[in-house]
């Protein structure tokens, strides 16, 4: 595995028998990441117990992992991986590229029902053009599809591996899984055969939590090592000094206030930019998460290749809010703003709600209780007119704004066009497009764009290995060691 | 005083006397209670609380009934008062039917026959003035002008004893007499003909015993009324009754006028009752506690049992 | 008739607020039955429960209790000497038959376990069997299925049977009863009535009979003490006492409780005399004699506490204008 | 027939008014006069986020300090009496209106009538309050309303059993015997007799449900369950100020003074009711 | 005996059929089709019909009844939407944590509440018995979640004795068990035995006011004697009741206590179902509860009898 470290101290693994307690936050449902959604099996799994091809490092760059290395056809339209050999599966199976094959085909096929597998819709054809050859044709050039390969759209099964995801992980991972201990902890033992460079721990384990307190509580306590995210970014205060080490990098989850496109008022470009303009994002941040995170303007973050910084496009103008509403005739207007029971949302809903009135709407705030009753209500039936939701996917503004369908009810055919454009084009040429686009949703005030979620972390004090950020869709387990 | 010559006596055939038609009448009158269910095996036990009880009341006559606890006194007035139905027999008052009539056909009932009670706490709603507990049976009756039914109340309050002023107080503010007054007064509103009284005197100190008595007394008299008394005290049924029926087991062991009874006791149980019954001047007399067991051993012949 | 069993000089009773019972004095000799006797609320339980050391918390008894045997005053000994004294040298029977015994025990029990507190038998079996013997000397049939009840499976007669087994089952010196038949009917009054007396008198014990019965107290009792008001109003022996009254209040009990003629027969159907008004809650007697705001004889002397004339051998009355009082040569009280 | 009645008669019905009764009047007075002011007044704007620092200690400007999202405790702590009286008289006057009726019903009607009323009361008493406002808010989402809805279903069964038991023992008395024997039909019985003489415990047990209604409020707070975000409550309060119990651990003690607060102020009201009300002690 | 005992337990069934058609009609109300939700945000259609055939979502509601009750019978009411792990095992692992907890808290609660109570009530004139009594006044106005941070901040955070959070199994580590267990029993513990003291306080004084109470003491026995030995299976009879509520309540209310300390206990596993939509484990978790109350009040009943022999011979 090929990740970067922050450290260069890992050469200790591999041998001892220490072990790791993780704090987590929201337990997964299921292990089965291609039926149940959620971000919270990757962040367990992937990198960890199953691995992809190519992954990325902590810069966002993609690097080789299953496969020692890969090509791509002039006109973009044929991949062939070279693929590691000796990988052994936790069942004992050997990983060849018919594994790699049988999980290309699986994606596409009706097992997987996420969302998600529709990046895999580009494949024409996967085949195993040696043992550990691999040549995936695709149906047009796509940018996106390598990425996507990085995520747990990529994840490689063993053929005789799935029978039971629900409750078993079978991979080629660092380390294997052990045992889930439903509503407490996900147990992961170090892979004694892992094909790699062995990760320090023998054991780690992934203790769930409900809430920010009780994680901080635990680390306070010593029951975790290492709290994998921090939802009270206003406790932190407790771990400043020298029991403790506070990692802050940056995620890929932009906190977005969404906004209705598709129906009155939001679907008035005036409103729209009278609520971005109404927002302080500075203080907002400040206020609900202690200041913790990065101001973005836009749906793209700074690890992104086309990141431009578009925190000017709407500088916090109260006035001007006010005055956009009286010119669309839509001072006092009611806006429902709904949000998702999630830390972040309901702590920057609340201010959010003081901002815009100050601008002259009339905001009424529900809580929904996430996922379920959000996603029934503002996801699926868009009967909202704001929420506040962190889009933790990677590289995800096409997916946000470029589907009219979606529940931002945008993706205007110009941005369509555009990101369409940058999907087929050069790493240059995409590099241009993307940044089009990400200038056309934040002018078009498609959304507000709060700021960006920081990737917050506390840890022992000789924890080491820690991934500064999270921009995949994993917590890399395997580089963390302890050094005394 | 006429009243011990006044009324034809004892609804007895033969007794020659011309009957005034009968004011209340009980054929063979029966109420049953099952108790639950104790074992799987055996059925539910029944107790015959009223086992058979055939009774003539002429018009203005005096009737006592009296008997040890839990012989079947107040359930025969229950029945009697149309507030509890007979598993079988026949109640008619004034000629009309009793049983198996429903509360609202049983409206006239109310006007005609009405109840004191024993407790003077429990018989007055703690939380009416004076003025609602008389009126109630007013109310009831349909007569709707308050200003008429105040006025009836206050004659009522004085016929009892009672000052003016008393209408607006609540009954925890008087005494136990007064309150016997009260109840009284809410018997006499809606201008019955026949009073109804269970014990009405038990609960009561001696000196305020003989204040209530002589109310009953005079109201029986001065209103014209009949009255059925109940009491377990022969002492007191014999002070206020012409005749009395001794209850024993939900049935009558023995009616006769007062004077024949005491004078000449037929029944073993009426005798064992009289004898049990401890006076002042047997006392002073000499009679010790034991000479009063035995003679009540005496007259029970052996069967007594507590 | 033997020594004194119980003497009470002077006890008072009162709650922080009010005064409940004030200065009864008297004394019952062994073998003695004295009756006390007044209208509800007049005092009779307290001045029971203050003899016994039963005053509930919040009531505090004042003067001397004198129990033959033990020395000193009663009201000044701590829980732990009254309670070995109760039982056993004094005992009681109380009212209502229905609540005075544990629902949830067998009446076999409990009538062991007052041997048991107070070692009178060695063993627990013994003392079974004892409780057994006891229930049949009260006059229970089947003593040994009854010892095997429990208490609602009796009847009012049985139970009150086993409250007096409680109290006799050591042979106590002094038996206080109070109001032991008032709940009872009245066939079963007698028996019940005979039983105490016929086992008092067995033992020798004192007697202090509480009720509101004229007729039950002449029953029963020699010696009678007439209370109104938490005071003895007059006191003396029972033939005395109910055939030539000296206190107004004992002349209108008399008066409104026999409801037949002195001759037994049956009184003429005519307004019975009443004594007016009725008994004072606690604390609303008027000061002075307690009974003149009913007596038809008051006048402006009554507001003075009348003193107690004595008339010898525990007899005497408190008024000022005492009935019959010029018939009485021999006794009597001359000291104003 | 002359009687000194007079003396007696005006003997009245003077019950002791204890310090228990006291005390709990006065807690729940100070909830409700507070409520009442913030109808009127409150410091800040409510629920509005300042332009001031978070974390502020209590002082003259912000009486109770401010939160972490810069908003005004004290005026938190007003608009959150409302709630949690709101709360307290929906749940309680659910109960109420619901349990007594089903209650009285139930002891007039014999046989199997009354025996199907307390049999499905018996049903709704195995949901307790906490089970059934968490099924609640699955189907509704949690908010105020619904929990305090659930809460209040939950406590039918206590009022329709405290009523019945009453309502059973009122039948019982010779008045309503008297009632019944002077003509009065059960609806009168039930209005003039019943429920009169039923009401000092149904208020009794409505204090008492009162202190357990704003109980488990704020537990449905601060299980996410109760009283949404931007809602004044002081469970809510509670649950978000307990992530900085050690640097601002004012934030976590004021609303809880506050809870404890109004159930104490609620529970001695119904114990000093208990004993003012009791019949027992009356004329002492 | 028998007979009253006979009769309560058809009641108990009688009662359970009820409920559990209450809770089933209950659940059918809830929005969302429980697939759906499952499948996640934008699962395609055939993919929800699959779903939804497999678990048999659109069988009439009868058949669906059966099946469920059928299988909560069988302790295997069928397996998770998401998961697909069997629900039965998981309720009944995570019941036994709950059970230990509640179990603990109730014996600690019991072992206040008692002397506490009879402390309260034989002192009630003095001005220890009303300190206790007014301190017990406090207790039940904290609520419980708040007593567990507080706990949690000074005995975990501050002194280090014990973990704030987790359940180790007695088997595994009796130690780590009791160390893990000790904060959340004294939370729960803590508002219920004040509760229970009330109640023993008011039972106590009923008691003491009785007559056959002073019968006891004309017999010899000191107060305190006459209480123990005649005062307290009496003053049981009211607080087995409360005792019953309580359990029930703690059951319930155990969901906040376990929240607060990450418990995995039923209340967890029901919180976490009702925000998965886990319907099926939801309807199977509430029914195991109030199974489990109306369980309880039967065996307060049969307490009742077994206490009170008035009742055994249907007396009274
Ligand atoms: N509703 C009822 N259900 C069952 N049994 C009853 C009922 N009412 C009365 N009984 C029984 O009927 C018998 C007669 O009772 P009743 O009250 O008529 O007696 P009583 O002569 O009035 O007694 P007391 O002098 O005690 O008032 C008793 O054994 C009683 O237990
Ligand atoms: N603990 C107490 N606190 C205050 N007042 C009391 C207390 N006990 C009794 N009293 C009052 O003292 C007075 C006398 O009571 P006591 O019980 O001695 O009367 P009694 O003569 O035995 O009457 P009864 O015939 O009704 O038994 C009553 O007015 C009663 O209310
Ligand atoms: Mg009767
Ligand atoms: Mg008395």
């Amino acid at each position: 595995n090929a990740g970067a470290s922050t450290d260069g101290d890992s050469a200790t693994g591999g041998s001892g028998s220490d072990a790791l307690t993780v704090g987590l936050f929201a337990e997964p449902a299921s292990l089965d990441f291609t039926t149940v959604d959620g971000a919270a099996i990757p962040q367990a799994l992937l990198d960890n117990v199953y691995e992809t091809l190519v992954t990325l490092d902590q810069e966002g760059n993609i690097v080789p992992a299953l496969a020692k290395s890969y090509k791509v056809s002039d006109d973009g339209l044929t991949y062939t991986f070279q693929l590691q050999q000796d990988v052994v599966f936790s069942n004992g199976e050997d990983f060849t590229a018919a594994d790699a094959v049988f999980s290309i085909n699986q994606v596409k096929s009706d097992d997987w029902t996420i969302s998600l597998k529709s990046q895999m819709d580009v494949v024409e054809s996967a085949e195993a053009t040696g043992d550990h050859e691999l040549t995936v044709t695709l149906s047009e050039p796509s940018n996106a599809w390598l990425y996507s390969m990085t995520t747990r759209i990529g994840a490689m099964f063993d053929e005789n591996g799935t029978e039971n995801l629900a409750e078993e992980a079978i991979g080629t991972g660092p380390f294997v899984f052990d045992s889930w201990d439903r509503g407490n902890e996900i147990v992961l033992n170090r892979n004694d055969d892992y094909w790699g460079e062995e990760p320090y721990f023998n054991e780690v384990t992934l203790r769930y939590f409900n809430d920010g307190n009780a994680v901080n509580n635990a680390m306070l306590t010593g029951s975790i090592d290492l709290i994998g995210t921090v939802q009270a970014p206003e406790s932190l205060a407790e771990f400043e000094g020298d029991d403790f080490q506070i990692i802050e990098g940056t995620t890929n989850g932009e906190i977005v206030l969404s906004f209705n496109n598709g129906r009155a008022p939001f679907d008035d470009l005036r409103v729209r930019q009278a609520a971005r303009y109404a927002i302080d994002n500075q203080a907002l941040m400040d206020t609900c998460w202690a200041g913790r995170g990065e101001l973005i303007g836009s749906m793209v973050p700074p690890t992104d290749p086309w990141y431009e910084d578009r925190t000017g496009d709407y500088e916090f103008d109260t006035e001007r809010a006010a005055a956009l509403l009286e010119d669309a005739d839509a001072t006092g207007v009611d806006v429902a703003l709904r949000l998702p029971s999630l830390p972040y949302a309901v702590a920057c809903g609340t201010v959010v709600e003081s901002m815009l009135e100050d601008a002259g709407f009339n905001v009424t705030v529900d809580e929904l209780e996430f996922p379920a009753a959000w996603v029934e209500t503002v996801f699926t039936a868009q009967d909202y007119d704001m929420s506040i939701v962190s889009h933790v996917e990677p590289r995800d503004l096409g997916n946000v704004f470029g589907n009219p369908d979606y529940y931002t009810a945008y993706g205007t055919p110009e941005l369509q066009e555009i990101l369409e454009r940058a999907d087929r084009g050069t790493v240059e040429e995409q590099t241009a497009a993307m940044q089009e686009a990400a200038l056309m949703v934040s002018e078009d005030a498609a959304a507000e764009f709060l700021f960006l979620l920081p990737n917050l972390m506390v840890a022992e004090p000789g924890i080491t290995g820690i991934p500064t950020n999270l921009i995949g869709e994993s917590l890399e387990l395997s580089n963390l060691a302890r050094s005394e | 005083m006429p009243a011990c010559t006044r009324w034809a006596p004892i609804p007895h055939p033969g007794m020659g006397h011309a009957m005034t038609e009968p004011i209340l009448k009980l054929t063979d009158v029966r109420r049953e209670f099952r108790r639950p269910r104790t074992s799987l095996r055996t059925p539910p036990p029944v107790v015959r609380a009223v086992n058979g009880v055939n009774l003539e009341v002429a018009p203005g006559e005096r009737l006592g009934i009296v008997g040890e606890s839990g012989s079947g006194k107040s359930t025969l007035l229950r029945l009697l008062s149309g507030l509890d139905q007979p598993t079988s027999g026949q109640i008619e008052v004034q000629g009309r039917r009793v049983d198996g009539q429903s509360s609202r056909q049983l409206k006239w009932l109310r006007e005609t026959m009405q109840l004191v009670f024993q407790d003077p706490m429990s018989s007055l709603d703690p939380r009416m003035r004076v003025r609602d507990i008389i009126a109630e049976p007013l109310v009831a009756a349909g007569m709707s002008a308050a200003g008429k039914r105040e006025e009836r109340v206050v004659t009522l309050l004085q016929s009892v004893g009672l000052p003016k002023d008393a209408i607006d107080r609540y009954p925890h503010q008087f005494s136990g007499g007064q309150r016997q007054r009260i109840s009284v007064a809410r018997a006499l509103a809606p201008q019955p003909k026949i009073l109804v009284a269970d014990e009405p005197v038990s609960a009561l100190d001696v000196s305020v015993r003989a204040q209530v008595l002589n109310l009953i007394d005079n109201v029986v008299e001065g209103f014209d009324l009949t009255l059925i008394f109940v009491s377990h005290d022969l002492s007191v049924v014999r002070h206020v009754c012409d005749r009395v029926a001794v209850m024993r087991r939900g049935e009558f062991v023995e009616v006769a006028p007062t004077e024949e009874l005491f004078a000449d006791p037929q029944h073993a149980y009426t005798k064992q009752l009289i004898a049990a019954i401890p006076t002042l001047s047997a006392a002073l007399g000499g009679r010790t506690a034991a000479a009063l067991a035995d003679e009540v051993n005496q007259q029970a012949g052996g069967e007594n049992r507590d | 008739m033997g020594a004194a069993v119980l003497s009470v000089q002077g006890l008072g009773v009162a709650t922080t607020r009010t005064p409940l019972l004030a200065d009864v004095s008297f004394t019952i000799d062994s073998g003695e039955r004295v009756g006390l006797i007044g209208e509800s609320g007049s005092g009779k339980s307290l001045t029971a429960l203050a003899v016994m050391g039963l005053l509930s918390d919040g009531v505090r008894a004042n003067g001397t209790v004198e129990l033959a045997g033990h020395e000193g005053n009663l009201l000044e000994r701590p829980e732990r000497e009254m309670a070995k004294i109760r039982g056993s040298d004094m005992a009681m029977i109380f009212q209502e038959p229905m609540t005075a015994l544990n629902p949830t025990m067998r009446v076999g029990a409990q009538v062991a376990e007052v041997m048991r507190i107070h070692g009178t038998e060695p063993s627990k079996a013994a003392a079974k069997s004892r409780a057994v013997e006891l229930l049949d000397s009260v006059g229970l049939p089947d003593p040994a299925n009854v010892a095997r009840s429990y208490p609602h499976q009796l009847s009012g007669g049985q139970r009150q049977r086993i409250v007096a087994a409680i109290a006799l089952a050591n042979s106590p010196d002094l038996l206080i009863c109070d109001e032991p038949t008032t709940a009872l009917d009245v066939t079963v009054q007698a028996l019940v009535l005979d039983l105490i007396v016929r086992q008092a008198q067995e033992r020798d014990a004192a007697l202090l009979f509480i009720t509101h019965d004229l007729a039950v107290v002449a029953t029963v009792c020699e010696r009678v003490m007439v209370m109104y008001g938490g005071r003895i109003v007059e006191a003396g022996p029972v033939t005395e006492v109910f055939t030539d009254p000296r206190h107004h209040y004992t002349q209108g009990l008399l008066a409104a409780s026999d409801l037949s003629m002195p001759d037994g027969s049956r009184r003429e159907r005519r307004s019975l005399p009443t004594i007016a008004g009725s008994v004072p809650g606690a604390g609303h007697f008027p000061d002075g004699c307690v009974f003149r705001n009913r007596c038809e004889a008051a006048t402006e002397a009554c507001t003075e506490v009348p003193t107690w004339h004595d008339r010898g051998d525990g007899a005497g009355y408190a008024c000022v204008h005492p009935l019959g009082a010029d018939s009485s040569s021999g006794h009597g009280a001359r000291d104003d | 027939m002359t009687q000194p009645i007079e003396q007696e008669i005006t003997r009245s019905r003077r019950r002791p008014i204890n310090a228990t009764l006291i005390v709990g009047a006065v807690l729940v007075g100070v909830i409700v006069a507070t409520a009442a002011v913030s109808l009127v007044w409150t410091p800040q704007a409510p629920m509005r986020v300042l332009s001031t620092e978070a974390y502020q200690r209590p002082n003259a400007e912000f009486w109770l300090g401010t939160d972490r999202l810069r908003r005004d405790v004290f005026t938190q702590i007003l608009l959150g009496a409302r709630t949690t009286l709101l709360v307290g008289i929906v749940a309680v006057g659910v109960a109420a209106l619901i349990g007594v009726p089903l209650g009285i019903l139930a002891a007039m009607s014999a046989g199997w009538f009354g025996q199907l009323i307390m049999r499905s009361n018996d049903i709704l008493l195995a949901f307790p309050a906490l089970l059934l406002a968490i099924m609640f808010a699955a189907i509704y989402g949690g908010s105020t309303q619904v929990a305090m809805v659930a809460i209040g279903i939950a406590t039918i069964p206590s009022f329709a059993r405290v009523t019945r038991a009453s309502a059973l023992s009122v039948l019982r008395t010779e008045y309503v015997t008297a009632a019944r024997a002077a003509g009065r039909g059960p609806v009168a019985i039930a209005v003039r007799h019943v429920l009169p003489n039923v009401a000092s415990l149904v208020i009794v047990q409505a204090s008492v449900a009162f202190a357990i209604a704003i109980l488990a409020e704020a537990a449905l707070a601060y299980l996410g369950l109760g009283t949404p975000t931007g809602q004044p409550s002081w469970g809510r309060m509670l649950y978000e100020a307990q992530s900085t119990l050690r640097s601002a651990p004012h934030l976590v003690l004021i609303p809880g003074i506050a809870i404890a607060w109004s159930v104490l102020g609620f529970n001695l009201l119904g114990d000093g009711l208990r004993d003012y009300l009791d019949p027992k002690l009356e004329d002492r | 005996m028998i007979l009253p005992l006979v009769r309560r337990f058809g009641v108990l069934v009688a009662s359970v059929v009820a409920s559990s058609l209450v809770v089933f009609a209950f659940m059918q109300v809830l929005p969302g089709n429980p697939a759906r939700v499952a499948l996640g945000l934008n699962a395609s259609e055939g993919a929800v019909e699959r779903m939804t055939t497999q678990f048999g979502l659109d069988r009439p509601l009868p058949v669906q009844y059966w099946e469920w009750a059928s299988g909560m019978l069988t302790l295997d009411p069928g397996i998770e939407y998401i998961s697909k792990a069997a629900i039965g095992p998981q309720i009944a692992d995570r019941l036994l944590i709950t059970l230990w907890l509640v179990g603990l808290a109730m014996a600690l609660a019991v072992a206040i509440a008692i002397p506490l109570g009879v402390w309260m009530a034989v002192r009630h004139r003095h001005a220890d018995g009303v300190v206790l009594t007014a301190a017990s006044q406090i207790g039940v106005a904290i609520p419980a979640f708040l007593a567990g941070i507080v706990l949690i901040s000074i005995f975990a955070v501050r002194l280090r004795w014990v973990p704030s959070d987790g359940w180790v199994a007695p088997a595994e580590d009796p130690v780590l068990f009791a160390k893990s267990v000790v904060l959340p029993t004294i939370s729960l513990a803590l508002v219920q035995g004040s509760v229970l003291a009330r109640y023993v306080r008011s039972a106590v004084l009923d008691v003491l006011r009785e007559d056959y109470l002073r019968t006891a003491r004309a017999k010899g026995l000191t107060p305190m004697q006459a209480l123990w030995r005649h005062g307290s299976r009496n003053a049981a009879i009211p607080v087995v009741t409360v005792m019953g509520l309580q359990l029930a309540t703690l059951l319930v209310g155990a969901v906040v206590i376990e929240r607060v300390f990450v418990i995995p206990g039923l209340g967890s596993l029901l919180l976490d179902s009702v925000s998965d939509r886990e319907l099926l484990t939801v309807q199977s978790i509430v029914m195991v509860l109030v199974v489990a109350v109306l369980v309880i009040n039967f065996i307060v009943d049969a307490l009742y009898l077994m206490i009170d022999p008035r009742l055994k011979t249907g007396a009274r």
